[in-house]
């Protein structure tokens, strides 16, 4: 495991790439998810994948994070093979936090290893403050609301060093304001030391808000992508209102709405 | 949903069905009228306490508890180690498993002589005990193990907890319930094996050869005198795991 | 069965016998299922411990049955309605042991001593012997219990065990397969010791006072059965091993040698009880318990 | 994370560790060197053969597996029952637990002279069975129960669904595996109980007897035989409770 | 139970009062989440409530549906006690089907009682392809994407015949397209018979577009109300264009964006 948290200067070397994979599930296999499917997402930029329920959003982020491996074709991503020197921060569409801890050690645990157990509390508080559950610290999960417990895990996952950040439809379940704050929070962050992300949500606003590069899957099975968007709008001081994003909208609403 | 119900109501109640309990062997025992099948309860109690005054009798139950406290510990640490291997990896479970069954399935009676050429009559029933209970602990642990929810599994492995990270945070508290419900029973177990095994290897000191002694001379109420030790004992030996089992906190444990 | 005793009422009685060799000198009566008349249905079953024989005894299921002396006067003294109605075997209990410089009773000194059942007669009897010839049992020899013989004899085959207290046949079966071999004979030692004539009493046959009651000469009718049974047994040992393995008692091959030396032996109620008195007054001198507190009065034993 | 074995690789792996287990047999019985203490494996073998062609074999074995069978039937029957009961209604716990622990407690020794008293001894067997298993299962129900997600609990309630309908398609299917896993490992008690208790109540026809009878004319290779059948009894056993468990559907229990 | 499933007609009798209540959760009873909290949502209607993640919105659903009982006070709602006649349909924040059962079994458990068999296998069907899950009704729920999983979870809630209905957050974890369509959904079921509805979400469009009563929950315990406003267009043909619309939307950003 590597003790380096790396910073935006040699983010450049990662990036994530899709070679003509295919993936099906065990009991399922007669329709795959994905045939021939071919992607690439660049580095220390955020990629955000838009699609209809059940096209396959949260298999493409297992798959790029190893916890399923291809049928056939091949992955790279810093920090998706066990011995390679990089790591994933993986924030998955349930808040998957360990029941018999409290929200601060479900943290702490992630990070301990790579901070060491004072630093581990010290980022843990930090982050748990910054979405807001400051004062829920020692609450076990089930004493939490389901937004709660959503925020809980994205604190887990900004905290957690690593050079790719894949998040699984984070800011669901929370309320507007909530989403806008966060939305910040994360720019503020991601500007900092820019990690590649890969972002998937159904708010177009939240796509047009964080996405460099927009993907967007096409329903049934196998899925394509449907279209690709690139916006080199700088990240802070993005606004919805800029002609770049309205006429982004339109596209998207046309392919989704 | 459950029933709420307050402490000292669950004290009366408990204390009902065991006077009910009472009631009957006193009036079973009156209607077979024999001392030597059924004596009466007071009877029994009389004799608990003069077998308490001598001192062998202490020296007894001293040695059958070390017995059965070593025979469960054994029990649970083997039991927890191959609980674990088999549930997680089915190499080494198709590896351990025939052993396992072997041990789980010869009787007693065919084990308990080569028991007995291998260790002295003291450690006997220690060895049976745990003949008998280990492999209960390894198949409630290895349920256990293969109840774990995988998508935490995932979580530990996709943020690269270490083993001993994901056994330590997620495997062990999973299992658990597991385990101590599995040594919940296998404490009861454990106190019959032994004294039953005490009963076959007779060790110059345990509540076994008292109670088989006193069987031997058709001392029925001191069989029983014997018997209620026994009793108390594993209720003891419960209540205690029970506290234990309190002082887990992680209760609220859904979500 | 009826309590009368009007003469034409059937009564049907149970005769039980064990496993092992105290069940030897049933084996004619149980082969030929022999019926006393007097219209009593007689019934033969085998079980498989003393224990057992007690059980059924309290809850009156059987009649007639053979226990150790000890047991059937504690029974009787304890008001469990059965007398002794006559000796079907004396003591044939030997010492072993694979160190042959043992030659007399001290020289166990210092030795750890195997037998069955602690608080069965053999544990008394070598207490009993061991203290005459002036050795404390608790501190000059180690006494190890084990549940049954054959465990003994396969102890001493493995040489876990080097000096063994037990019955016939296993005495035999341990001579011929360990290195052990008899260097002490108790029942000589116990008629020296309290100058008997006889071998001491080991396994009695009793019969109910229900029955005895109830039908006097059928009660007489068994008694004597038994003691035809019992001369038969041990005048033509092939027939009878083979009975007994029909019967169920033990394997013709491992019944035959024991049959000789186990002490199988009709004594009448009369002639035994000087002996069975000596034997019990002996026990009750080392644990009162043992025999229920005191000496059965001469209701205990049935002579007709 | 598991890792996939093949079918036949762990196959081959079982057949490897009973190959040693067996190797390990003949070279302790050659190192004894006596058959009366531990006869060689093919000498056993051949011992069941023989007594395997002999009628008496089969009536035993028919008799000890009806007495197995009816006692784990019963015990299931009854623990779980008492285990739903207590792990939904405290007040049932607090009744049933006395006598529950009272059971799970009392020595087998001491309750074979009862049982002897009570029943014939063809049924001693199945009694001391039910009051070695039954506190076993009944605990694990319990835990089972205790374990019901409460979320779906509120889901059935919500919607109104019937006690029966809560029970069964919400415990049931929870408690199932706690239910199972701790059937499994009675199973392999259950054998030992059962033959334990005939070695010692004798039964005309009973593997116990049997082994019983073998020993006392010191045919251990026979004692090895009987043991033998015991050991595939109780394997067969599994093996058929296995088949019953895989035909559970719901599979992909999570989510 | 009653066997039938009431109409428009006497669906007016039922509404929903919360009378002066309090609540605390045993564990954090040191703030309660509500206190001495009043409340009416009127019958036949569809009150929407909004607020901030962890300020009760759940809690509150849970004390309507009987699930939670308050500290004191009084709550009144068709079918909420055991024994009356009435019947709630419950759309809790997480899909709660049961992992050892197909999704249309999970559905038709709820309505056997009430429509035998037969019926309720039509039913468990129809409504699965209402929800665009014709094709995965013998799917077990972990082989279902997040949101399929939330639309089974929908489709159990519309199916099952009750008097009322709360639904907590229903509509999360769905792409845009699938929203749209099952707002118009709800809107088309819920006019055949008006049937007393609370709606719990963080979407202010879903909001306007459902919400004869708004009521806008207060951040922090114990809740209050904050806003409650009324929006007496007619459900049929709303939309977001509509100046009321426009006034309401203002209104609510001010509250929480
Ligand atoms: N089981 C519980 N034990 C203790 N406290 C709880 C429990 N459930 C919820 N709470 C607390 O009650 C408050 C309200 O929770 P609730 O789930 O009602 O919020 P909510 O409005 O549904 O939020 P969200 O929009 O995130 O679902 C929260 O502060 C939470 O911490
Ligand atoms: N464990 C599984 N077994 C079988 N099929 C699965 C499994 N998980 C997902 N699927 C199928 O794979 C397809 C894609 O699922 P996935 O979870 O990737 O969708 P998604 O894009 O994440 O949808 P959502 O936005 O609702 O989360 C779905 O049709 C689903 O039925
Ligand atoms: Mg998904
Ligand atoms: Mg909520």
């Amino acid at each position: 495991m590597p003790e380096n948290n790396r910073k935006a200067s040699d983010a450049e070397t990662f990036g994530i790439k899709l070679d003509n994979i295919s993936f099906a599930y065990p009991d399922t296999a007669k329709d795959p998810v994905f045939r021939a499917f071919s992607m690439k997402m660049p580095a220390a930029k955020v990629s955000v994948i838009l699609g209809p329920s059940g096209c396959g959003k949260t298999t493409l982020l297992n798959l790029v994070s190893g916890l399923l491996e291809p049928g056939s074709g091949y992955i790279d991503a810093a920090g998706r093979s066990e011995n390679d020197k990089g790591r994933i921060s993986v924030l998955f569409q349930e808040p998957r936090l360990l029941p018999w801890r409290s929200v601060r050690r479900n943290i702490e645990i992630v990070l301990n290893k790579h901070l060491g157990a004072v630093n581990s509390r010290k980022t843990a508080e930090h982050y748990l403050t910054l979405v807001g559950l400051g004062s829920f610290m020692d609450y076990y999960p089930a004493q939490l609301s389901g937004g709660m417990r959503q925020r809980a895990a994205i604190a887990r996952a900004f905290a957690y060093p690593a050079d790719t950040i894949l998040m699984d439809e984070p800011f669901q379940a929370l309320d507007l304001g909530l989403k806008i704050n966060l939305t910040e929070l994360f720019t503020k962050l991601w500007v900092e030391d820019r990690r590649t992300s890969v972002f998937v949500t159904h708010d177009i606003n939240e796509a047009i808000l964080l996405g460099d590069e927009i993907f967007v899957l096409s329903p049934g099975k196998p899925a394509e992508i449907l279209e690709h968007i690139t916006n080199n709008d700088p990240h802070s001081g993005r606004t919805l209102e800029s002609e770049t994003s309205i006429e982004i909208e339109k596209r998207l609403y046309r392919l989704l709405g | 949903m459950k029933v709420f119900t307050s402490k000292t109501e669950k004290r009366i109640i408990g204390f009902l069905s065991a006077a009910g309990f009472l009631f009957i062997w006193k009036f079973v025992s009156i209607h077979i009228g024999t001392d030597i099948i059924l004596p009466a309860p007071e009877t029994v109690f009389l004799r608990l306490l003069s077998i308490m005054i001598d001192s062998g009798f202490w020296l007894a139950v001293g040695a059958t508890v070390l017995r059965t406290a070593y025979g469960l510990i054994i029990s649970f640490v083997l039991g927890f180690a191959a609980g674990i291997g088999c549930g997680s990896s089915s190499k080494i479970d198709a590896l351990l498993s025939p052993i396992i069954s072997i041990t789980r399935t010869v009787p007693v009676m065919s084990i308990i002589l080569l028991a007995m050429i291998w260790f002295s009559t003291d450690i006997v029933p220690v060895f049976v005990c745990v003949l008998m209970i280990f492999p209960i602990l390894t198949a409630n642990v290895k349920q256990g193990v293969k109840g774990v929810d995988r998508k935490l599994v995932e979580l530990g492995v996709s943020y690269r907890l270490s083993r001993t990270e994901v056994f330590r945070e997620i495997t062990v508290p999973s299992v658990m319930p597991f385990i101590l419900g599995g040594l919940r029973s296998a404490i009861g177990v454990g106190w019959k094996v032994v004294i039953a095994a005490e009963v076959l290897s007779q060790p110059v000191r345990a509540v076994g050869t008292g109670l088989q002694f006193s069987q031997m001379n058709l001392e029925t109420a001191e069989v029983m005198a014997w018997t209620v030790v026994a009793v108390i004992l594993s209720w003891l030996s419960e209540f205690l795991l029970d506290l234990l089992i309190k002082r887990r906190k992680w209760e609220p444990a859904d979500a | 069965g009826s309590q009368e005793a009007a003469a034409p009422a059937e009564v049907n009685i149970t005769i039980a016998a064990l496993k092992g060799p105290s069940g030897f000198a049933a084996a004619e009566m149980m082969k030929d299922k022999f019926q006393p008349g007097y219209n009593v249905n007689a019934e033969y079953i085998l079980l498989g411990s003393p224990l057992d024989a007690v059980t059924k005894m309290t809850s009156g299921e059987i009649d007639a049955a053979f226990l150790p002396v000890n047991t059937a006067a504690k029974l009787y003294t304890k008001g469990i309605g059965y007398k002794l109605a006559a000796v079907s075997g004396v003591g044939s209990l030997y010492m072993l042991s694979s160190d042959s410089s043992v030659t007399d009773w001290p020289e166990l000194k210092g030795k750890t001593i195997y037998l069955t059942g602690k608080g069965a007669t053999p544990d008394y009897l070598l207490r009993y012997l061991l203290i005459e010839n002036g050795l404390d049992p608790e501190k000059d020899v180690t006494l190890n219990f084990t549940s049954t013989p054959p465990q003994i004899v396969q102890l001493l085959a493995a040489g876990k065990a080097d000096t063994a207290f037990i019955p016939q046949p296993f005495a035999l079966m341990a001579e011929t397969n360990t290195k052990a071999g008899i260097v002490l004979d108790p029942q000589q030692e116990l008629m020296k010791i309290r100058g008997t004539q006889k071998p001491f009493p080991f396994t009695v046959f009793v019969l109910s006072e229900r029955l005895i009651e109830a039908r006097p000469e059928a009660a007489a009718e068994i008694v004597s059965a038994l003691e035809a049974s019992i001369n038969w047994v041990v005048s033509n040992p092939d027939e009878a091993s083979a009975a007994i393995e029909e019967i169920g008692i033990m394997t013709a091959v491992a019944a035959k040698p024991a049959i000789p030396v186990s002490g199988i032996q009709f004594i009448s109620a009369a002639d035994s009880r000087a002996d069975v008195e000596d034997f019990l007054s002996m026990l009750l001198e080392l644990d009162p318990v043992s025999v229920g507190g005191k000496l059965p009065d001469e209701g205990f034993y049935f002579e007709n």
